[in-house]
């Protein structure tokens, strides 16, 4: 989104309402709440322009504690929602907020087309690996074997990758983050509303509840070192709390693996260099999985391309200038027309 | 009626021409033999010549269907006269038939006594056979009881394009227009306009624009010769009286079209018009794409949901959100309506019903979507419902819509149907200046801000939109609070939400118009019921009947919900009443229980609408056999 | 009604408890207190001791909102009686509220003079706040008329768990077994088979079972000391007579799932049960996902239209499809049951229905998708539907369901609601072997085979299913000959096949009992006409005002559609017309259109049950004032 | 699908119906139907063991003409109905087949799901890059800039690639073909219907009436052989109707180059060798496109993995032998119940 950056002096507390928070105590809804309200003035938009966008889901209550616009919708259809929303006022800053459920069980095609299209908002995808509205049964990325409600022997359908299948139908800014990453998420943030186009952002989220510590391995202080890689464009692929570890591509395999620096006489060199513009490494980058690599987590697709309410209201402005006063009763008489 | 471009001063000095007050044609043939063309110019020089009219499209449902099958047949009806002509014609007078397959489709229509035009070049034994005969129609007794003309088209069309330098194949397709010229020749149609719209459709390729052009004057000139040899005969259908002003022929997807835009207008809103293809609806989304430079954003969605719902994201933006389907597409809208409801935005859903259940008839039509237009939601969702009647009646029908939308904060069904978005009539054009806008005002003013705050008068709420400095508010499909819009569980809240939200739609009903009788008055015998586009047959046959002194009235209703307030006491002061439905009585139903009245459904599912006559039969037989 | 394990001769010898007829206690604490677990106890023991009961979980809708707030207060209330106890109850005799919030939002129920049992300890100043209070409401007057039992519960079982080695936190969580220990012993129910089940649950953390354990001694020793004391009083609620055999308690959700489990094992199919969860609809899905070792095959699909999808594949395939939703998940539903519908297959469509509308109340009750199961299709397609009126008869509706859809080869809409699903009530287990089964027959001829080929009685298609050799053959939304089933855009068959549709749905009434009257008979002065989960108020509200000598009858109706063929006549030799309803009127809609009987709607649309007061109030008015 | 094969004599005729074909004369719908009539015989399943499930769409009219078991069931659905159909009878042998209207329009949201859990059928995408039976909009695989009655200057809304787009999702089988290949495409169909699971295919079709030529770049017989790249598992990828050029990688960029053999010193050794099992290199070849790359022709991408019918089935088996004959009186007497 570039509406055009405002000097105001808002804070964290100006974008929020007096609505009680009502997730449950611990849920990883609050830090990723905290860190969006703490972003919120650093972008720049008046609170007037903006929208917040949802379908159903705990994470979909997210419009009611934030003092912008919002418009708490049905389940799984924000992306066209916000698709009409744009297409009637262009200058507006949106954001969908949406669960794995909403976005990748009962939402996918909206989200495909909304990606497909380009569409110019951030879509904010909250993954708890479960549905945590309606009580806790699988979604379309809980881990195979995943017992619920409605799978007490396990689930046994293979889970979707919400950055490799974004990727697949052609998104052009795919970022991961998670809940507390109380830096990490706010810069994935500023990058995505910075992107001209749908800014598609994973935000791998904690439900207490339902499906406690599904990314301790993780996310957790002690393992975050070793489990995620911070992508930075132009920079190796390097990790480890050491940052002694690193990726490097098997061009055989067309496979990447991880490689100790040091070790076996490798060098930054032999590894593989962050390009946001590159979609094969990106999707190469979604891929990575625990426990033989990392999370990547950041920004790991960025490449602009027109957005389609830019291109539909262009098409829009160009007839009207075309036709500058053109009238109904002109139209009415368009064509054969006779008088008595 | 009379228009400077009738030259009936002009008229040929041969035989004087015999004259009829009102005629039927049905061209029929091929998909590829362009019906839909030849009936669409024939229609614009017979408005040309003064006549009312009302034509009837009737497309196969395959998009091109083999050559020579029954299935791929197209045909286009109109039915035109000195009087007021309000359907396509009971049964056709004339049936054109350039293959064996037309014949066999629509021979069963025409009145006994008509006439049957044919190619006879097009009955090579495989055609005859590919269209279910098992012998030659023309030999057996299958025509007899009609007038039949054979004419070697086929032949006489070769023999003018090839010279011309154009294949068998190009040469052909000239075929309609051949029969145009003598159908225009035959009802002294005056044929420049077609012959200049010829050559400007054919600007690039010559050659055929005169083939085309040859091939309508040799059709012509094939009449002047034949009725010299008495072999056939010409007639006269004089101009109607009517309104002076300028007219033109509309379809019901143009005038629905061009009136969502005069009420976006009106209303002084961005239209953001939002669709999903499906027949018969497609047009509408056709017409809308073509006309930007009104302002008009249309938005091909990837399917029905996406596109209701981005029309309410779009009305939740300040814009008038739109949206058009069909039944299995409206079926899948309603839980969105049902936001849009309760939520109180507005919004238009346009349903053009065709034949169902599921699948059904897409090419059909049909009224059977009127279950689904009031009651089809869950939970208690009661939206208006307006019904259009006729072509021309959809430019007011779709103003209205869009006026009771924005004033009341709601979605708005606006019921079209295949019959009367293919067909044409003639219209007198409407002047946007006599028209009262009702612009919309958004809310601006932060002071004591609600955005469930009503009018008192509308029980509408505040429409403030996203942009707006200090009205920063959030809404959804949570009950709200009836004061503050936030979300509530409170019990006697959801009474009040539910009651207000009720008595917004039924207050609806003062202002509407009240209820009047398009025929007759109270008490009659028999009161007939309509909605739709049963108006045409169900009006022509009442009056019809009542010219011929029977006791009967015709109430037609456009607010199907709410009901205009006056039409329960029009009702209950009358002896039977009579609801013909293309459906299976479902307008009956609502009337019963609404009204108590032992409201009787005459029904017909047959995807064909009602014919004048068996209106008249079902009338009569009701009033006690008949005058 | 006695039963092995009420042990009345064991009450200990202390003061002779008094006898009460009926008892209505409310649980109510905060979300992590445990208040369903503690009135799921409680149902279990007095069932056991012979009463009859009715329970309504009232949960929040958040999933464990904030500790302390008002919208995650969750309670759980029980009516239980030593005569025939059919609503969960008016209003509580008893409040048990665990910390401030509960008191706020329950306190209005509790009937004048009530008894409200605080736990003081949870009376901080935080949390009085937090409840909206703006000051401490044991020293104002909001307590006024009621007895107010204060005691610092909290305080008590930290005493007796933190010895055994629990945090402040953890001891705190078996505040409800205090509570549960004190009720058992005012209504002198055996505690036994609830110290047996914390045994078994805690197994793996053996303190925290002994903590609970001692908590529910410990409140049930309080009672007897207090009594003793004389500040406390206990009650006998005698057994009630009841016809023998085996009981259990069941819930809705319960009985309907294993109603449709036993449903296929009737008619000896398989069951494909496709769902997406919703609020309250998940727990069917949840129940039968547990019950693969009866074949039983669940799906939970990607949304709605794909279980609904799914269903229909399933039942195409052989097997029997049923698909459940709550009201957004239908609406979505309603184009695929439309080509379930057109291609005549069987499926169960089970509507647990919510408030609405839109997202509405999801934890609420209401019965507002009436209309939508009546009328929510595009194009004339209607379908049996059926209705349960309360936990237990959700079993016979559900294998009702599955029956017809079976026999008549068609969708079959089943409706139960949020109430129903959740409330439990005491059940004579049925025995399967005095169920007649109705067994499919495959077709399997390919003898002059077509897939449209009816039965003369019942009109339902074959069912032949892939895999069968030699009856290949293809079907489809398009209209269908019918005679072949191909495709067919034939006018008159699609009438014939409109109204054979029709004809076969309607004929259903045939095949279901007939109406008969749950209290009094024709001819009253009032007939109040129910559905669904009105039965139980209805009934109680009728049976008591003619026990008055008020000339009051009720029908209650389980078959929306077709209607029972005799409920016509019933209606019109009656009086006045009452229709009780948790919608805005549409059973009354329905009646009114289909009899012309002026049926009044009682309409209450809060999200909660009818109260018995109410509707003999509204009784009352309505026959002249009352008696 | 493993249905067990069975000697049976059936020829192409047995498969056609006695219903006339309605497709407009010249569409590539007939030579699709021809080359699937001509491959069942050779697939050894008994004609009433085969379903063929459509949605809506004129490629969906495909199973009236097929003389087996057959369902034309709506608008994008047909892999929900074809998911139920496997769970209620897993020997059946289901082909779906769907148009990109109906497949990735309004279906989307289903194809993904399929392919996610990889029911075990054929998937078959009669891709025409318009709406036929609508009358010619476009759709979510037009070009930009195709002008069609929605789109009167031209959409604007970037194409989905189908095979990038199943591959996304996690698909494990995925084919493409094209109508004309009389050849090429029974082959295609033997190799998808081998897999177990599902076998996406992607068929490149004809509309003559309202896209003609719109493939022609690709499929027309003088310029197929520069224009297409027939890939075979273990054989380097070699195209040119010399058989003169080839696809090699360029591992800095991760993306794929054509090369000609000889030209440079560049020898078969320096091309890539396509390997089925790889889901980068499949991704890669379904984005190859013209003008500068030829389009990848033939299986893609085969990698197997259980199917979910199977998983389901199987836990529903093992709940059913542990308990074999489990009533349902005793269900209705499970856990606490009391005698009067
Ligand atoms: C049409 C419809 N179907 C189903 C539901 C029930 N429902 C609400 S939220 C939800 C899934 C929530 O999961 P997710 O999107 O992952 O969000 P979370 O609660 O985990 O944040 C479901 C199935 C609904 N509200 N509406
Ligand atoms: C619910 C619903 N929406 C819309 C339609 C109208 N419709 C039928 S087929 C179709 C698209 C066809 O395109 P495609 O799937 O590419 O198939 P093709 O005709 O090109 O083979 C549409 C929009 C419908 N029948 N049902
Ligand atoms: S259920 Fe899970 S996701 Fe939902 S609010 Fe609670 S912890 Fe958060
Ligand atoms: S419209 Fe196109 S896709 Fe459809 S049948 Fe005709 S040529 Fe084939
Ligand atoms: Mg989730
Ligand atoms: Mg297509």
């Amino acid at each position: 989104m570039n509406v055009p950056k405002i000097d105001t002096k808002l804070t964290a507390k100006d974008f929020a309402t007096d609505q009680d928070v009502r997730w449950c105590p611990g849920c990883g809804d609050y830090a990723i709440l905290k860190a969006v309200q703490r972003t919120m003035p650093e972008i720049g938009v008046p609170k007037e322009n903006m929208v917040f966008i949802s379908g159903i889901g705990c994470a979909a209550r997210f419009p009611y504690y934030m003092n912008t616009y919002g418009f708490h919708t049905i389940h799984g259809r924000a992306p066209a929602f916000a698709t009409g929303l744009k297409l009637a006022n262009p200058e507006l800053d949106v954001w969908v907020v949406s669960g794995d459920g909403d976005a990748l069980s009962i939402g996918g095609n909206h989200l495909l087309h909304i990606l497909r299209r380009n569409v110019n908002l951030q879509f904010l995808l909250f993954n708890n690996e479960i549905y945590g509205l309606t009580k806790g049964q699988y979604s379309p990325t809980s881990r195979l074997g995943t017992r619920t409600p409605s799978t007490p022997q396990g689930s046994v359908d293979r889970p979707t990758n919400p950055c490799a299948f974004a990727l697949g139908t052609g998104a052009r800014f795919v970022g991961r983050s998670y809940d507390v990453g109380a830096k990490h998420l706010p810069e994935v943030l500023k990058r995505a509303h910075a992107h001209q186009g749908t800014g598609f952002v994973e935000i791998l989220q904690n439900c207490i509840v339902y499906n406690d510590g599904v990314f301790g391995h993780i996310t957790e202080k002690q393992v975050a070192g070793e489990a995620q890689l911070h992508v930075e464009n132009g920079e190796p692929l390097i990790y480890g709390k050491d940052k002694d570890k690193g990726i490097r591509l098997n061009p055989k395999t067309l496979t990447l693996e991880s490689v100790t620096l040091g070790r076996d006489g490798i060098t930054e060199d032999d590894l593989l260099v962050h390009d946001e513009t590159n979609p094969v490494l990106a999707t190469l980058l979604a891929q990575m999985e625990p426990p033989h690599m990392p999370v990547a987590m950041g920004v790991l697709y960025d490449s602009p391309a027109p957005t389609y309410e830019a291109a539909v209201t262009g098409q829009v402005q160009a007839a009207m200038e075309k036709k500058p006063n053109a009238t109904i009763n002109e139209l009415l008489h368009s064509g054969h027309t006779w008088t008595v | 009626m009379s228009t400077p471009l009738l030259k009936e001063d002009q008229s040929r000095p041969s035989a004087p021409r015999e004259e009829r007050d009102s005629v039927v044609v049905r061209f029929a043939g091929d998909s590829g033999d362009g019906m839909q063309l030849t009936g669409s110019q024939f229609s614009q020089a017979t408005a040309l010549a003064g006549n009312d009219l009302a034509t009837f499209p009737d497309f196969p449902a395959e998009i091109r269907a083999p050559v020579g099958t029954t299935y791929g047949v197209s045909a286009f009806q109109i039915n035109f006269g000195a009087t007021s002509i309000e359907t396509s014609g009971d049964a056709p007078d004339v049936l054109v038939a350039l293959n064996p397959a037309a014949l066999a489709v629509n021979i069963k229509r025409l009145r006994k006594g008509g006439l049957v035009l044919l190619d006879s070049g097009s009955f090579t034994e495989r055609n005859i056979r590919q269209a279910g005969f098992s012998q030659d129609p023309r030999q057996d007794n299958s025509l007899g009881g009609y007038q039949v003309l054979e004419i070697d088209i086929s032949q006489r069309v070769l023999e003018v394009a090839r010279p011309l330098g154009l294949s068998q194949k190009d040469a052909l397709r000239c075929k309609n227009m051949w029969v145009l010229g003598l159908v225009y020749w035959m009802y002294d149609r005056e044929p420049q306009q077609t012959l200049d719209w010829l050559a400007a459709k054919f600007a690039k390729v010559p050659e055929v624009a005169e083939a085309n052009i040859a091939a309508l004057k040799a059709g012509h000139a094939y009449g002047e010769t034949m009725e010299l040899s008495g072999e056939m005969r010409g007639y006269r259908v004089p101009a109607r009286e009517v309104k002076p002003g300028a007219y033109r022929l509309i379809t019901g997807a143009q005038a629905l079209a061009w009136g969502l835009v005069a009420g976006c207008k009106l209303a002084e809103l961005r239209m953001t018009f939002c669709s999903y293809p499906i027949t018969p609806s497609s047009p509408l989304l056709h017409i809308l794409s073509g006309l930007k430079q009104y302002g008009v954003v249309t938005f091909q969605a990837e399917d029905e949901i996406a596109a209701a719902c981005a029309a309410i994201g779009a009305s939740y933006a300040g814009s008038m959100g739109i949206t058009a389907s069909s039944g299995p597409g409206l079926a899948l809208k309603t839980e969105a309506i049902g936001l849009a409801f309760g939520a109180e935005l507005p919004l238009v859903v346009v349903d053009t019903q065709r034949g169902g259940p599921s699948t059904g008839l897409p090419t059909k039509t049909e009224q059977s979507d009127l279950y689904l237009a009031v009651w089809g939601r869950n939970a208690d969702a009661p939206l208006p419902v307006i019904a259009s009647h006729g072509p021309g009646d959809c430019f007011e029908a779709a103003i209205e819509a869009v006026r009771l939308a924005a004033k009341y904060m709601t979605p708005v069904m606006l019921l079209s149907d295949g019959y009367i978005a293919n067909a044409a009539e003639p219209w007198l054009i409407p002047d946007m200046n006599d028209i009262a806008p009702f612009p919309v005002t958004f809310h601006t003013d932060p002071e004591d801000f609600s955005p469930f705050r009503r009018d008192q008068d509308t029980l509408a709420r505040n429409w403030a939109i996203p942009g707006t400095p200090g009205l920063e508010h959030r809404i959804g499909g949570i009950e709200r609070d009836y004061d503050t819009g936030h979300i509530s569980y409170e019990p006697a809240n959801h009474q009040k939400m539910t009651d207000v939200r009720a008595a917004k739609v039924n207050g609806i009903a003062n202002d509407i118009p009240e209820q009047s009788f398009t025929e007759g008055g109270p008490g009659a015998a028999l009161t007939v019921v309509g909605w739709g586009s049963t108006y045409g047959p169900i009006r022509q046959a009442v009056a019809a009947l009542r010219a011929e002194g029977e006791d009967v009235a015709h109430l037609h209703v456009r607010h199907i919900w709410p009901l205009p307030r006056n039409l329960g006491s029009l009702l209950e002061g009358t002896g039977r009443v009579l609801v013909p439905e293309m459906n299976s009585g479902q307008f009956a139903t609502l009337l019963r229980s609404q009204y108590l009245v032992p409201a009787e459904s005459l029904s017909k599912v047959t995807g064909q609408p009602f014919t004048i006559a068996e209106l008249k039969d079902a009338i009569r037989a009701r009033l006690g056999g008949g005058a």
